[in-house]
C-alpha cells in the first residue's frame, strides 16, 4: 500500500466548467429540434437518488408529498444508481460515506447531476473541524447545484431543482462531463483522502474512451498510480473457444476444464 | 463290448432271447454305475494303504466309467425305457431298476456332477496338506458312496430299495458335511442327522402303511393296484409321510431347517452336491411316487402348498441373508419350492416344467456354490471382488439373470412354462402359487443384484487383499456350466422338445408298467 | 370302537412309540436324550413295518416248518425290517460318534447352546454380525441396504451394522 | 429390382418430392456415389450386401441392423473409433427407418414371426411402432454422437469401460425396438425385460450412487415386470393365447372385475416404468446418476416405454370408452378419471420436487417424471386433440429432454459439477450451450415458440373443451412449476456471477455441441412447423382407433380455436424485430461493464465475494408449500421396505428354530389332520 | 395425410384475409396498445397522486420518461443476454397484442386463441428474467424469484377464470367470445353471465399487473426494485415500454373476456381504462403482502370464488 505522502498533490482547483458543449454544434435543423426535444424530456423527467447522509433528508418528504409535490415537475425518487439522474447528497459526508457516494456516482448513467444540500456539503458546515468528514464535495465529484442552508427549507429544495431543470433544458448542466475530462484531478483528491490504493469498481477511464469523453486532463499522475495496482475491469465478453478444435494434434495433455 | 464278461459273471443275466443281445448287455450294464462306486468306496481305504495316488485316481475313474456306461446305454438302447431285474429275479419278487430317459438323465447328472465337484480335485492349495492327505481316502469313499446311492435313487424301481439308497445317501452326506472336522460343521451335522433320521422314520411308517394297503413295494405293481387300494385318506396319509421323509433331502419347506446351517458350515463343493444333486434326486423320488402311485389331486396340492411356502420363506430369508453361502442356501430352498410347484402341475406340462427347472437349478446352483468356495464370507466382504475375478463375477451375473428369468435365457422360458401351467390349472391355489412366484422373483432379483452390484463396486482397501479369487477349477466348472446354460438358451427349441419327449415318457404310467412287466402278470394268484 | 385285539394293541404301541420318539426329539434339549428318542421312534417304525406282515395264527415262513398249506406270515416285511434296523443302527452309531466329537470340542451337549455357538462361529468366520441378537430390538437391527435417496445423494456411509 | 446406391438415392430423392432447385444437389450426390460404386471393393462386396439389405423386410432390416450394432459394439466397443462406428450404425438404422416412409407419408406395416420353445413370437410394426422406433433410434443416434468424442475420452480416463457403455446403449436400443414392435404378449414381455435390464446396465455402469439408484430401480422394475407377467397370465387364462387379436377379444369378454384387475396389474407394471405416482421415486436418481450420455438416452426415451405399454393396452385394447364405464365403487369416479388424476398428480408432485433440487441432473430427471403425466393426461382425455397432444408430447419431450441433459452434461464435462449452487455466469464462456439450454427450457416449460408449447397447448385445449376444470388447473399449475424450476436451472448455471474458478472454462467440445445444436434446431422447427410431427401422430391415432386430429402444416384447424404456429412464431419474431429496433435503434450507445461493477448498496465488490443468489431460490414459496410435500410418498416406500423386512425376519425365524424336528413334527401332524 | 403435400398446398391460402390489411393491422395494433398504455401509465400515476392529494405528473410524463431513458448518454450493459432480455420483453408484448382483437381489427386472434395469448405474455417475463439474471445482481434474482412465485400465485385463479370463460363460450377463439357477448347487449356480457368468475378475474388482474398489495418482488427499500436494480437508461426505458403494453394487455383482456370487448374504439378504450383503474385504485390504499402470504391469499379466496364460478358455469 502506497503511503499517503506519496500521493502527488493536485494542482489548483479549477472552477467547474459550465455550459461547454462537446463537439461541433449540429447544423441540421431536425437534429436541433431533436436535441431540443431530448433536452426537454431530460429536464422534465428526473429520477432522484437521495443519499440521505445527514439531517437535510428530513426536508425531502415535504418536498415530495402533497404540499410541494415534486412529481408535477417530473421528479420522482429511485433507489438504484443505475436508474437515477440526480444524486442528492443531503448533508455531511464522512470519509467512509464518501467512498460509497463516489462509487454510487460512478455507477450512475450520464447525464447525471449532483445536488449538494446543506452547508455541510459546501464547506463542511458545523463539521468543519471534524477529522472524519469531507469538507467540499466538489473536490471529489462535480456538483451541479448546491442548496445552502442548515437545513434548507423545502421551498429552497424545489427552487434548486427548478434551477437544475432550467440548466438541463438549456444544456448548461453538463458538469458530469467534467468528471471524465478531468478525472485525474478528482482521482487525486480521492487518493489523498482514501489512500493510494483507492479504486472503485467502475472503470472511468475506459468509459471516457468509449463515449468520446476523453479530455486532456483525464489521465495524469494519479491515474498512473491507479493503473499500477488496478484490478482489471474488462467486461466478460462472450467467447466461443473449443480447445479440442484449436489443438487437435496435441491431445495428450489437454483438459478442457478450468485451470 | 468289453463289458460283457464282468457283467455276465457278476449277475447271471436274465437273458430274454427275444431281445437283441447287445442291447440287453448294455441295458444290464446300467447296474454298474451303482455297484462300481460302492465297491470302489469300500476298496478305497485298503487301496490308500497300497498307493495313495491310485486311491486318489480311483474315484474320478469310476465316475467317468459310470458316466460312459450310462451314456452308452442311452445311446444304444434308444429312447424307449427299459428295466433290469437285479440278480435275474423277475419284477414283483425281485428288485428292478427302471431306466427311462429321466432316470438316465439324472443318473448321468450324478456321475458328471460328482466328478465336477469331486472334493479332491483342483483343491491343491490347502493349508494343512498333511491332514488333508489323511482325510482324503475317507472323504473320497464317502463321495463315491453318495454317487452310488444317488444313482440308485435315480434308477431304482422299488420303494424299499429307494429307501435304502436314500439312507445311504444320507449317511454319506453326514460324513461329507463334517469331513473337514470343524466343530460347527459337526453341530450342523448332528442337527441335520436328527431331522433326516426322524424323516426316515416317518417315511418308514409311510412305507409300512403302503405295504399294509397293497402288499407290494414294487413301483410298477403299486401303479397297477394304486387306483383301487390307495384312494382315500389312508393312501394320502402314506403319501404325506413319504413326502415328509423324502422332503428332508428335497429341501421342502418345513423340513429344511438344516439347510442354511449345513451349507454355511460344509465345504462348498459338498454344498454344491447336496443342493444341486441330492435334492433333485429326492424330488425325483417324490415325483415318481406322485405319478405312479398317488394320482389323487390332493397329493399334488400338498406338494404345491409346500412348494409355495418354500418359495416364499426361502426367497424372503435370502433377502435378509448377510453371507454368501447362506444366501445361496436360502435361494436354493426357494428354487426347490419352485421345482415342487412345477411338478405339482398336472400332466406333461408339469413334468416338463419341473424337469426343466430342476436341471436349471442343478446347473446354476452347483456352479454358484463352486464360486462360493472362496467367496464364503459376508456379503460386505465381496465388495470389489470383480476386480480380482472378473470372469467369476461375470458368471455370477449370468447365473443371476437366468435365475431371475430374464428373457433370452433359459430361466425365462422355464418360468413361462410354469406360469402357463399354473394358469391352465386355474384353481385359486394355482393362482396363489403364481402370485407367490412373481413376488418371490422380485425379491430374488433384488438380493441377487445387490450382490452383483457389490461385486462391481470399487474394492475397499483392506478387503481387496483378503478376498482371493475363486480357484481355477471352480471357475472352470462354472464356465462349463455357464456354457451349458448359454447353449440351452440358444437351442431352446430343441432342448424343450427333447425335454417334452422325456416328460411324456415319464408321465406314461402304462409304459412304466409294461416295461417292468413285459407280459401281463396276474397279481396275487 | 376299535376292537382291543393283540393286533390293534401292537399297532397302537408301534405308532405310540413313533409319537413318543417324535415328541422326545422336540422336547429334549440334551443331545443324548434326543438320540434316545430317535432310537425309540425308529423302533416304533420297525415294529410297525414288521406288523404289516403279521397274520393271526400264521406260522413262520419257512418251507417245511409247520403243517403244509398252513397260512404263513408275510416274510417280506421281516426281511425289510432287518435291513431297516441295520441302517438305523448305522445311523445311530454315526450320531454317537459325532456326538462324542462335539462333546470333546465344546464340553456340552445342550442343543440350544450348541446352536448359538455354531451361529456365532459362522458369523465370525464370515465376518458379519451374529444374527438375532436379543439385545437389539427389531426396529434397530441392521437392514439390508435399501438405497436411501438422501443417503445416496450425500454419499454418506451406510449405517453401521450391529449394535 | 436393380439396386445400386445411385438408384436408391434416386428413389429416395423422388420420394422426398423435393422442389426443382434441389436437382443440382442431387446431381452432386449422384456423382460422388458413382465414384464409390465404380470402385472394385464396392462391386465385389458392397453391391451384394446392399441388394440383400434392400431385399429384406423392413422390420427384418431394422432388427438386423440393430443386432449388428449390438454385436459390433460387443466386439469393437473397446476401440477408440467405436464411437464413430456407433454413430454410423445408428445412422444406418435411422436410414432403414426412413426407407419405410415413416417420416414422409404413410408408414408401411411389416411383421416378423418366429417360434421358440413352441411359443410363437410375433413382431409387427405399424404406425405406433414406427413412431416410437423413430424416437428411440433418434435418441440413440444423438446420444452416440454426443458420446463419440471428448466425452468418451474423459469417460475412459476415469477408468470406465467404453465397451460396456456402447453395449449398454445398443442393447437398450435393440430392446426398445423389440418392445415397440411386439405383436403378442410374449414378445412384449421379452422386449420389456430386455429394456429393463439394459437400462439397469446403463444406470449401474459407473457404480457409486448410480449403482445404488440402479438397484432401487431394479426393485421397482422387477416388481413392475412381475405385475405385468401376472396381467399377461390373467389374459392368457381367459383368452388362451398371447396374440394381440385374441387379447382384444378376451378383454372384450371380460367382466368389470377382471378388467379392473387387469388394469391394476398391467397399469401398475407400466406405471412403474413411466414413473407414475406413487411408483416414481426410483426414477430421478437412477436417470441422473447414470453416465452423462446414458442419462441423455434414458431421459429422452426410456421411461416412454411405460407409456407405450399404456397406449397399447389401456388406450388401444381396453379403450378409453371402456375405462369410462368402469366405475369405482361408492364414488362417482370412473377408472379413466382415476388414471387422469394420477397423471395430474404425477405432473404436480414431481415437478415441485424438481423445484427443490439443487443438482441440475436431478432437477431435469424429476421433470422427466412430471412430463410423463402430460402425455398420459392427454391420452386419457381421449379426444382427437388431447390424445394427439399426449402422443406429440412424447416426441417433443424426447428432443427437449435430450437437448437439456446434453447441455447440462456439457457443463459437467467442463466444470466438473452439476451443483446449481456451485455454478453461475457461464453464458460468457459457453454461449452455445446456453443457447441449447435456453431452447430446451422454453420447450420444457411449454412456452411459444418451441415444440413443447404445441403439445401442451393441445392437452390444455382438450381439457377445456372436454370440460375438466380441475385437471386443467392441475396441468397449468404443473407448467407454472416447470417455469419456476427451469428458470432456476438456467439462472444458476449460466446467468449471474461467473465464479473465479470458472474463468477459464471453454465451450463444450464440438462432438458434443453438434448434436446439441441439431436438437435445438429441431426443437425450434418442431415448434415452428408442427405439421410433420402431427402427421405422424395422426397416423398413430388412426392406428389406435382414436379420433384423428385435424392438422395442417402450422398446427390445428378448429372452429373452436385452432393454432397456427407459423403465424405465431412469425409474429413473435417480428415482435422481437420491433423490440430490437426500439432497443438498439432508439437508444444511446451502451457499454458492457465488468460484473463487479454492480449495485450492492454502495458496497465494494471483489472477485472473492460470492455475489449470487442461488441457494434456496424460491424461499418464499418453499416457506409456504415446502412442508406439504416434503418426503411425499417416501413413506410408502419406507413402509414397504419395512414390511418386507418384517416378513423376511419372520421367514428367517422359521429357519432358526432351536429344535430342528419341531417343524417337521408340526408338518406331519398338520398334514395328517388335513388328510383325515 | 402427407405433410409434404400439405406444404405444397399454399399454406397461406388456407387463411382468408387480405394481405395488406393484415399487415396494417399488425402494425397498428401494437402502436395503439403502446399509446393506450402510455395513457394508462399516466392514469396510474395520476390516481396515485390524487389519492395522496398531490397534483401528479403532467400529461406527457410517461413519454418524457421513456425518451429521457433512451437518450441517456452512457448506458450500462451487462452483456448480450441483458440486452436480448429487454428485446424479448418488448417484442413478446408486441407480438402478444396482435392476438388480442380490438374493434375493427382481429389481428392474429384466429390463429392463436386465449391460451396462446396467455402463454405469449409469458415470453416478456422470461426475457426480463433472463436479462435480470445476466446482470449478476442478487437483488434482481431475488426479485425474479419473487415475481415468478407471484405468477404461480395469481395464475391459479387466472387459469380457473380462463377455463370458465372458454367453457362458457365453448371456444378458445377470442373473436367468437366477443361476438357472443355483443350479440345480446349487456345481458350477454361475461360479467353478467359469470359474475363470480369476473370477480376472481379482477383479483388475478391485480396480481398480473404487479401492483400493490402484490408487488413484493419490487420492494424498493429491501431489494432495490428487484428486477430493475441494474436497469438504467434504455434498459429501464424498455421496461417502461413493456409496462405500457402490460397494462393495456391486462385491461383489454379483461374487457374482452367479461365486458363484451369493444363495440367501437370509444367504448373499448373507456372500458379498458375503467377496468384498469380498479386495481390501480386498490393498489394505492394497500400496503404489500409477503410472498407466502400473497400465495396463500391467491390460492384461497379468488381460487374458491373461481371454482364456485366454474361450478355455476358448468351447470
Amino acid at each position: 500500500m502506497t503511503h499517503i505522502d506519496q500521493v502527488p498533490t493536485p494542482g489548483a482547483p479549477l472552477p467547474v466548467e459550465i455550459g461547454v458543449k462537446a463537439g461541433a454544434a449540429r447544423t441540421n435543423p431536425f437534429a436541433r429540434v431533436f436535441d431540443e426535444l431530448v433536452r426537454f424530456a431530460q429536464s422534465r423527467s428526473l429520477f432522484m437518488l437521495h443519499y440521505c447522509t445527514g439531517c437535510g433528508a428530513v426536508e425531502l418528504p415535504p418536498a415530495m408529498t402533497s404540499r410541494f409535490d415534486m412529481e408535477r415537475l417530473g421528479i420522482q425518487p429511485m433507489v438504484s444508481p443505475r436508474q437515477a439522474d440526480i444524486l442528492l447528497i443531503t448533508g455531511y459526508v464522512s470519509v467512509k460515506t464518501l467512498k460509497r457516494v463516489i462509487l454510487t456516482y460512478e455507477q450512475m448513467n450520464s447525464p447525471k447531476y449532483v445536488i449538494g444540500i446543506c452547508s455541510c456539503t459546501v464547506n463542511g458546515g458545523m463539521y468543519w473541524q471534524s477529522y472524519a468528514t469531507a469538507k467540499k464535495l466538489n473536490d471529489y465529484m462535480p456538483v451541479d447545484i448546491y442548496i445552502a442552508g442548515c437545513m434548507p427549507r423545502p421551498e429552497a429544495v424545489i427552487e434548486g431543482l427548478r434551477g437544475l431543470i432550467e440548466n438541463i433544458r438549456t444544456g448548461r448542466a453538463d458538469a458530469w462531463k467534467d468528471y471524465y475530462r478531468r478525472y485525474d484531478y478528482y482521482l487525486g483528491n480521492q487518493q489523498r483522502l482514501f489512500g493510494a490504493d483507492w479504486q472503485t469498481s467502475t472503470d472511468v477511464i475506459a468509459e471516457a474512451r468509449h463515449y468520446d469523453l476523453f479530455g486532456p486532463a483525464t489521465l495524469g499522475a494519479h491515474t498512473a498510480l491507479l493503473e499500477q495496482h488496478q484490478r482489471p475491469l474488462e467486461a466478460l465478453e462472450m467467447r466461443i473457444e473449443i480447445p479440442e478444435l484449436m489443438r487437435r494434434r496435441s491431445r495428450s495433455d489437454q483438459d478442457g476444464t478450468a485451470q | 463290448m468289453t463289458l460283457e464278461l464282468p457283467v455276465d459273471l457278476l449277475f447271471g443275466l436274465n437273458l430274454d432271447l427275444n431281445l437283441d443281445l447287445t442291447k440287453v448287455m448294455t441295458a444290464n450294464a446300467i447296474v454298474l454305475p451303482v455297484v462300481l462306486p460302492l465297491l470302489a468306496a469300500f476298496l478305497m481305504q485298503p487301496l490308500a494303504q497300497v498307493s495313495r495316488t491310485l486311491a486318489r485316481l480311483l474315484g474320478p475313474l469310476v465316475l467317468a466309467l459310470g458316466a460312459w456306461i450310462i451314456l452308452n446305454a442311452w445311446l444304444d438302447v434308444g429312447p424307449a425305457p427299459f428295466s433290469v431285474a437285479i440278480g435275474g429275479f423277475a419284477a414283483p419278487l425281485g428288485i428292478v431298476f427302471y431306466a427311462d430317459q429321466l432316470a438316465l438323465l439324472f443318473a448321468l447328472a450324478v456321475q458328471v456332477f460328482t466328478l465336477l465337484f469331486w472334493p479332491g480335485l483342483g483343491a491343491a492349495a490347502k493349508a494343512d496338506a498333511a491332514a488333508d492327505r489323511q482325510r482324503a481316502p475317507r472323504r473320497d469313499a464317502l463321495a463315491l458312496l453318495l454317487a452310488s446311492a444317488a444313482t440308485g435313487l435315480a434308477l431304482s424301481g422299488d420303494l424299499f430299495n429307494i429307501f435304502i439308497f436314500y439312507e445311504l445317501a444320507a449317511v454319506a452326506s453326514f460324513g461329507l458335511v463334517c469331513a473337514d472336522g470343524s466343530g460347527r460343521a459337526r453341530i450342523a451335522t448332528l442337527r441335520y442327522l436328527f431331522v433326516s433320521a426322524f424323516g426316515s422314520v416317518l417315511a418308514l411308517v409311510g412305507i409300512a402303511i403302503l405295504y399294509l394297503q397293497t402288499g407290494t413295494l414294487n413301483l410298477a405293481q403299486l401303479a397297477q393296484v394304486a387306483p383301487e387300494t390307495l384312494q382315500g385318506p389312508i393312501g394320502l396319509a402314506a403319501f404325506a409321510l413319504l413326502l415328509i421323509g423324502f422332503g428332508v433331502k428335497a429341501e421342502l419347506f418345513p423340513l429344511n431347517a438344516w439347510v442354511p446351517e449345513v451349507y454355511a458350515t460344509a465345504p462348498a463343493r459338498v454344498s454344491a452336491l447336496l443342493a444341486g444333486l441330492v435334492s433333485k434326486l429326492a424330488i425325483l423320488v417324490i415325483v415318481r411316487l406322485l405319478i405312479l402311485v398317488f394320482q389323487q389331486p390332493e397329493a399334488s396340492q400338498l406338494l404345491l402348498v409346500l412348494g409355495v411356502l418354500g418359495v416364499l420363506t426361502g426367497e424372503f430369508s435370502a433377502w435378509r441373508a448377510q453371507d454368501f453361502p447362506r444366501l445361496l442356501a436360502f435361494s436354493s430352498i426357494g428354487q426347490l419350492g419352485l421345482v415342487a410347484i412345477a411338478f405339482s402341475i398336472d400332466g406333461t406340462t408339469g413334468i416338463l416344467a419341473g424337469t426343466a427347472v430342476a436341471l436349471h437349478h442343478l446347473i446354476i446352483k452347483s456352479a454358484l456354490f463352486g464360486l462360493a468356495n472362496r467367496w464364503s464370507g459376508g456379503l460386505d466382504a465381496l465388495t470389489g471382488a470383480a476386480k480380482g475375478a472378473p470372469r467369476a463375477a461375470g458368471l455370477f451375473v449370468l447365473f443371476a439373470l437366468s435365475l431371475v428369468g430374464v428373457p433370452p435365457l433359459w430361466g425365462f422360458w422355464i418360468k413361462l412354462l410354469i406360469m402357463v401351467g399354473l394358469v391352465q390349472g386355474g384353481s385359486p391355489l394355482d393362482l396363489l402359487a403364481l402370485g407367490a412366484i412373481l413376488l418371490a422373483t422380485a425379491v430374488e432379483a433384488h438380493y441377487l443384484f445387490r450382490v452383483a452390484l457389490r461385486l462391481y463396486q470399487p474394492p475397499v482397501q483392506d478387503q481387496a487383499s483378503r478376498l482371493a479369487p475363486p480357484a481355477r477349477w471352480d471357475t472352470g466348472v462354472a464356465y462349463l456350466l455357464g456354457a451349458c446354460l448359454v447353449v440351452i438358451s440358444v437351442a431352446i427349441t430343441p432342448a424343450t422338445e427333447a425335454l417334452r419327449v422325456l416328460a411324456q415318457q415319464t408321465g406314461d404310467v402304462l409304459l412304466y408298467i409294461d416295461t417292468v412287466f413285459p407280459q401281463p402278470l396276474a397279481y396275487k394268484e | 370302537m376299535i376292537p382291543l385285539t393283540l393286533e390293534t394293541v401292537s399297532y397302537a404301541g408301534a405308532v405310540g412309540l413313533v409319537v413318543i420318539g417324535g415328541l422326545g426329539l422336540v422336547i429334549c434339549n440334551h443331545l443324548f436324550r434326543m438320540l434316545l428318542a430317535l432310537v425309540m421312534a425308529e423302533s416304533g417304525a420297525n415294529l410297525l413295518l414288521v406288523l404289516t406282515g403279521f397274520r393271526g395264527g400264521a406260522i413262520a415262513p419257512i418251507i417245511g416248518y409247520g403243517p403244509a398249506g398252513a397260512p404263513m406270515v408275510d416274510p417280506l416285511p421281516q426281511v425289510l425290517v432287518l435291513t431297516a434296523i441295520v441302517i438305523g443302527v448305522g445311523v445311530q452309531a454315526l450320531a454317537v460318534a459325532v456326538l462324542v466329537r462335539v462333546y470333546r470340542t465344546y464340553g456340552i451337549l445342550d442343543m440350544r447352546e450348541l446352536r448359538r455357538r455354531m451361529e456365532g462361529e459362522i458369523a465370525v468366520a464370515a465376518g458379519i454380525a451374529a444374527p438375532g441378537s436379543a439385545q437389539v430390538p427389531l426396529g434397530q437391527r441392521p437392514l439390508p441396504p435399501v438405497p436411501d435417496y438422501e443417503l445416496v445423494r450425500r454419499s454418506a456411509p451406510v449405517r453401521e451394522r450391529g449394535a | 429390382m436393380a439396386t445400386s446406391p445411385t438408384t436408391v438415392v434416386d428413389q429416395l430423392l423422388a420420394g422426398l418430392h423435393l422442389p426443382d432447385g434441389f436437382d443440382a444437389v442431387a446431381g452432386v450426390i449422384r456423382e460422388s456415389l458413382a465414384h464409390v460404386t465404380n470402385s472394385a471393393i464396392w462391386t465385389r462386396y458392397g453391391q451384394q450386401s446392399l441388394e440383400w439389405l434392400i431385399g429384406m423386410n423392413p422390420v427384418d432390416r431394422l432388427f438386423m441392423l440393430s443386432a449388428l450394432t449390438l454385436l459390433l459394439m460387443l466386439l469393437l466397443g473397446r476401440l477408440r473409433s467405436a464411437g464413430v462406428l456407433a454413430v454410423l450404425l445408428y445412422g444406418a438404422q435411422f436410414a432403414a427407418l426412413l426407407s419405410t416412409d415413416t417420416l414422409f407419408g404413410a408408414p408401411v406395416a411389416a411383421e416378423v414371426r418366429i417360434t421358440v420353445a413352441d411359443q410363437s413370437l410375433h413382431w409387427s410394426y405399424d404406425a405406433l411402432s414406427w413412431f416410437f422406433a423413430m424416437i428411440t433410434i433418434g435418441a440413440a443416434f444423438v446420444t452416440a454422437w454426443y458420446a463419440a468424442g471428448s466425452w468418451m475420452r474423459r469417460y475412459r480416463e476415469a477408468g470406465q469401460s467404453a465397451r460396456a457403455f456402447h453395449v449398454a446403449l445398443a442393447l437398450n436400443c435393440f430392446g426398445m425396438l423389440l418392445l415397440v414392435g411386439s405383436a403378442d404378449l410374449l414378445s412384449l414381455f421379452l422386449g420389456w425385460e430386455l429394456v429393463s435390464w439394459a437400462s439397469f446396465l446403463l444406470m449401474a455402469l459407473v457404480g457409486g450412487p448410480g449403482a445404488q439408484a440402479a438397484l432401487k430401480y431394479l426393485a421397482y422394475a422387477i416388481s413392475g415386470a412381475m405385475l405385468l407377467l401376472g396381467g399377461i397370465a390373467l389374459i392368457y387364462s381367459i383368452g388362451g393365447s398371447f396374440e394381440y387379436g385374441a387379447v382384444v377379444a378376451a378383454i372384450r369378454g371380460m367382466t368389470d372385475v377382471q378388467v379392473w384387475t387387469l388394469l391394476l396389474l398391467l397399469g401398475g407394471g407400466f406405471a412403474v416404468k413411466l414413473g407414475l405416482l406413487p411408483f416414481h421415486l426410483w426414477q430421478a436418481a437412477a436417470y441422473a446418476e447414470a453416465p452423462g450420455a446414458g442419462s441423455v438416452f434414458l431421459g429422452a426415451i426410456s421411461a416412454r416405454m411405460g407409456l407405450f405399454g399404456i397406449i397399447v393396452f389401456i388406450v388401444g385394447m381396453i379403450g378409453v370408452s371402456r375405462l369410462m364405464t368402469l366405475e369405482i365403487p361408492y364414488t362417482f369416479m370412473s377408472s379413466r378419471e382415476l388414471i387422469a388424476w394420477i397423471a395430474a398428480l404425477t405432473i404436480i408432485v414431481p415437478t415441485y420436487t424438481a423445484l427443490q433440487q439443487h443438482d441440475a441432473r436431478y432437477l431435469l430427471a424429476w421433470h422427466g417424471i412430471g412430463q410423463g403425466g402430460y402425455m398420459l393426461l392427454g391420452l386419457m382425455v381421449g379426444d382427437a386433440v388431447g390424445s394427439a397432444g399426449g402422443l406429440l408430447h412424447c416426441f417433443n419431450y424426447a428432443i427437449t429432454q435430450a437437448a437439456l441433459l446434453m447441455a447440462v452434461f456439457a457443463v459437467v464435462h467442463r466444470t466438473g459439477t452439476a451443483d446449481l449452487n456451485q455454478l453461475g455466469g457461464l453464458v460468457t464462456r459457453m454461449p452455445l450451450t446456453f443457447l441449447v439450454l435456453l431452447f430446451g427450457i422454453i420447450s420444457l416449460a411449454g412456452l411459444p415458440p418451441m415444440a413443447g408449447f404445441v403439445s401442451k397447448w393441445m392437452v390444455y385445449r382438450s381439457l377445456i373443451t372436454e370440460g375438466m376444470p380441475l385437471l386443467f388447473v392441475a396441468a397449468v399449475v404443473g407448467t407454472l412449476g416447470t417455469i419456476l424450476s427451469v428458470y432456476k436451472l438456467i439462472h444458476n448455471i449460466f446467468l449471474g456471477q461467473l465464479r473465479v474458478e470458472h474463468q477459464g472454462v471453454a465451450e463444450a467440445p464440438l462432438s458434443m455441441l453438434i448434436p446439441m445444436l441439431g436438437l435445438s434446431a429441431l426443437i425450434f422447427l418442431a415448434g415452428f412447423i408442427p405439421g410433420p410431427a402431427l402427421s405422424w401422430v395422426a397416423q398413430v391415432q388412426g392406428q389406435l382407433g382414436l379420433p384423428v386430429v385435424p392438422w395442417v402444416l402450422g398446427g390445428i384447424v378448429d372452429p373452436r380455436g385452432g393454432l397456427d404456429m407459423i403465424w405465431l412464431v412469425g409474429i413473435l419474431m417480428a415482435g422481437f424485430g420491433v423490440g430490437a429496433l426500439v432497443f438498439y435503434g432508439f437508444g444511446g450507445r451502451s457499454r458492457r461493464v465488468h460484473q463487479l461493477d454492480n449495485y450492492a448498496g454502495g458496497h465494494f465488490l471483489t472477485a472473492d465475494v460470492h455475489y449470487q443468489y442461488s441457494d434456496n431460490f424460491y424461499a418464499g414459496l418453499m416457506h409456504l408449500i415446502g412442508p406439504w410435500y416434503r418426503g411425499a410418498f417416501r413413506w410408502l416406500e419406507r413402509s414397504l421396505a419395512a414390511t418386507l423386512d418384517l416378513v423376511s425376519f419372520g421367514a428367517e425365524g422359521l429357519y432358526r428354530v432351536a429344535q430342528p424336528t419341531l417343524l417337521m413334527l408340526a408338518a406331519a401332524v398338520a398334514m395328517l389332520a388335513w388328510v383325515f | 395425410m402427407d405433410w409434404l403435400s400439405a406444404m405444397r398446398l399454399d399454406a397461406l391460402a388456407a387463411v382468408d384475409f387480405h394481405w395488406l390489411g393484415l399487415v396494417l393491422e399488425l402494425m397498428l395494433m401494437p402502436l395503439i396498445a403502446f399509446v393506450a398504455g402510455l395513457g394508462l401509465v399516466l392514469m396510474l400515476r395520476k390516481i396515485a397522486a390524487r389519492l395522496q392529494r398531490r397534483v401528479g405528473p403532467p400529461l406527457l410524463q410517461p413519454l418524457w420518461d421513456i425518451i429521457k431513458l433512451h437518450a441517456k448518454e452512457t448506458q450500462t450493459s451487462h452483456g448480450l443476454i441483458h440486452e436480448i432480455g429487454i428485446v424479448m420483453a418488448i417484442g413478446g408484448y408486441v407480438a402478444a397484442v396482435t392476438l388480442l382483437p380490438v374493434p375493427g381489427m382481429n389481428g392474429l386472434a384466429q390463429q392463436g386463441g386465449l391460451i396462446a395469448l396467455l402463454y405469449m405474455t409469458m415470453i416478456p417475463s422470461l426475457g426480463l428474467a433472463l436479462g435480470v439474471g445476466q446482470c449478476a445482481n442478487p437483488n434482481g434474482s431475488i426479485g425474479i424469484s419473487r415475481a415468478l412465485t407471484a405468477m404461480l400465485a395469481y395464475d391459479v385463479p387466472m387459469v380457473i377464470v380462463i377455463f370458465g370463460v372458454a367453457f362458457h363460450f365453448g371456444s378458445l377463439n377470442l373473436v367468437h367470445m366477443i361476438a357472443a357477448q355483443q350479440a345480446g347487449g349487456v345481458a350477454t356480457w361475461g360479467m353478467v353471465q359469470m359474475p363470480l368468475l369476473a370477480l376472481a378475474g379482477l383479483f388475478a388482474l391485480q396480481g398480473m399487473l404487479g401492483k400493490q398489495p402484490f408487488e413484493i418482488y419490487v420492494a424498493p427499500a429491501e431489494i432495490a426494485t428487484g428486477p430493475m436494480v441494474e436497469m438504467g437508461g434504455k434498459f429501464l426505458g424498455g421496461l417502461f415500454v413493456m409496462q405500457c403494453f402490460q397494462l393495456y394487455t391486462g385491461g383489454a383482456l379483461y374487457v374482452t373476456l367479461f365486458l363484451g370487448g369493444g363495440e367501437h374504439w370509444l367504448t373499448f378504450l373507456f372500458k379498458v381504462f375503467v377496468v384498469t383503474a380498479i386495481p390501480m385504485t386498490i393498489a394505492m390504499v394497500f400496503p404489500r403482502y409477503r410472498t407466502e402470504d400473497m400465495v396463500r391469499l391467491f390460492w384461497k379466496w379468488p381460487t374458491m370464488i373461481g371454482l364456485l364460478g366454474i361450478a355455476f358455469v358448468m351447470n
